[in-house]
């Protein structure tokens, strides 16, 4: 299990296949569920140029593992993986990444989502947008 | 007793500080707390978020000598 | 969108990483879900050596754009790229890849998750298991 | 008239043929074209897919000349 708190960039899927290639799934994993999040140039209709992650140093963390190691008990998973960004992030580049390792795809597929909704609905992040206009705080999550 | 208290995101800039360590009496809710802070600072903010030593709380939750307690707006990470 | 049938060995997060780069998607993808199913050495209680995949040339193929072609129209996708193994599979290599680009994450998640279904009741594939005992057939699909 | 029929899979095994041309009567339902294969090879099968130029199709469903007929068992592939 991985989860991570990042300042620099990162490239989601090289992350997922180093993390792999540090770990022994071959032959029992049957099934990997992924999800990336990426910094859009929009946001409802605002136009947006960058972004500012802000996080709780040390709560941040804390919940992240929880909802890791929560995920891997109840689907009885093989692995997860939590990255996620801080600090300011450019147009296209990655923010969150959450993959689920399982024998099976049902599995792989709940525990992603679920995760991916835990995470955005209660981890200790804030994100404020650069827009032509100015800056601001995104004031509230889509729901999922 | 002394508690730490911590803000983030758009309520550390209208509260003006990120931390502050605050003098409050025994039993003191979390609620109370923030009611104070929020008068005494004169912030006006609904669906505060807050979490004692890094759990989220309900605004009842009583505070011990030393709690680290934070409040900050709805998340919007991912 | 990509659909392809693969008789070599492939990475489904290298494939994702080529495809990607060969796209434009920067900035106006949010979200990207993607599945990747892969070679267990067991199913059930069977020891499982390796597996041949057998299809339908042009019908598979066909059917599996069909299943991309309404998923991009029904969730407003940005993209999809599927691929899937045909021929003598070994133990952890990939055979299946499902993949949604979208604004949004709801969108992408759904998307998946859907193509991956209707690959798998309908994409006409059949697997034999290799194993110790013998050649099998495998004769149903899991429901997901 | 004529069609062309594929087999697949364990179906395939079964029959001892990937391929055929069958001369069959117009109007043929797919289902009464299976029905004599079957028979005439002795296969036994429950749960056979029937599809008519690379479509899924009912077991009523009409052949016309030239059609590509093909019968398999359940999928199982991602």
């Amino acid at each position: 299990m991985l989860v991570d708190i990042r300042k620099e960039s990162f490239n989601a899927y090289q992350e997922i296949l180093s993390y792999q290639a540090s770990q022994d799934f071959s032959g029992k994993c049957g099934a990997t569920a992924s999800f990336v999040g990426s910094m859009r140039d929009f946001n409802d209709d605002r136009k947006v140029t960058s972004m500012t992650l802000e996080y709780y140093p040390g709560m941040t963390e804390k919940h992240l593992n929880a909802i890791a190691r929560e995920a891997i008990e109840k689907w009885n998973l093989l692995d997860v993986l939590i990255l996620h960004r801080i600090g300011k992030i450019k147009i296209g580049e990655d923010i969150v990444l959450v993959a689920s390792w399982s024998a099976h795809r049902k599995e792989a597929f709940e525990s992603c989502r679920t995760m991916m909704e835990q995470l955005k609905s209660s981890a200790p992040f804030w994100k404020k947008e650069n827009t032509t206009a100015g800056s601001k705080w995104v004031e509230k999550n889509t729901s999922g | 007793m002394k508690v730490s208290v911590k803000y983030f995101a758009s309520l550390r800039e209208l509260i003006g500080e990120a931390s502050a360590t605050v003098e409050i009496e025994e039993n003191t809710t979390v609620d109370a707390l923030w009611l104070s802070i929020s008068e005494r600072k004169n912030v006006e903010f609904d669906n505060v978020m807050m979490t004692v030593n890094m759990e989220y709380v309900k605004p009842g939750c009583r505070l011990t000598a030393g709690d680290e307690v934070a409040f900050f707006p709805p998340v919007t990470g991912g």
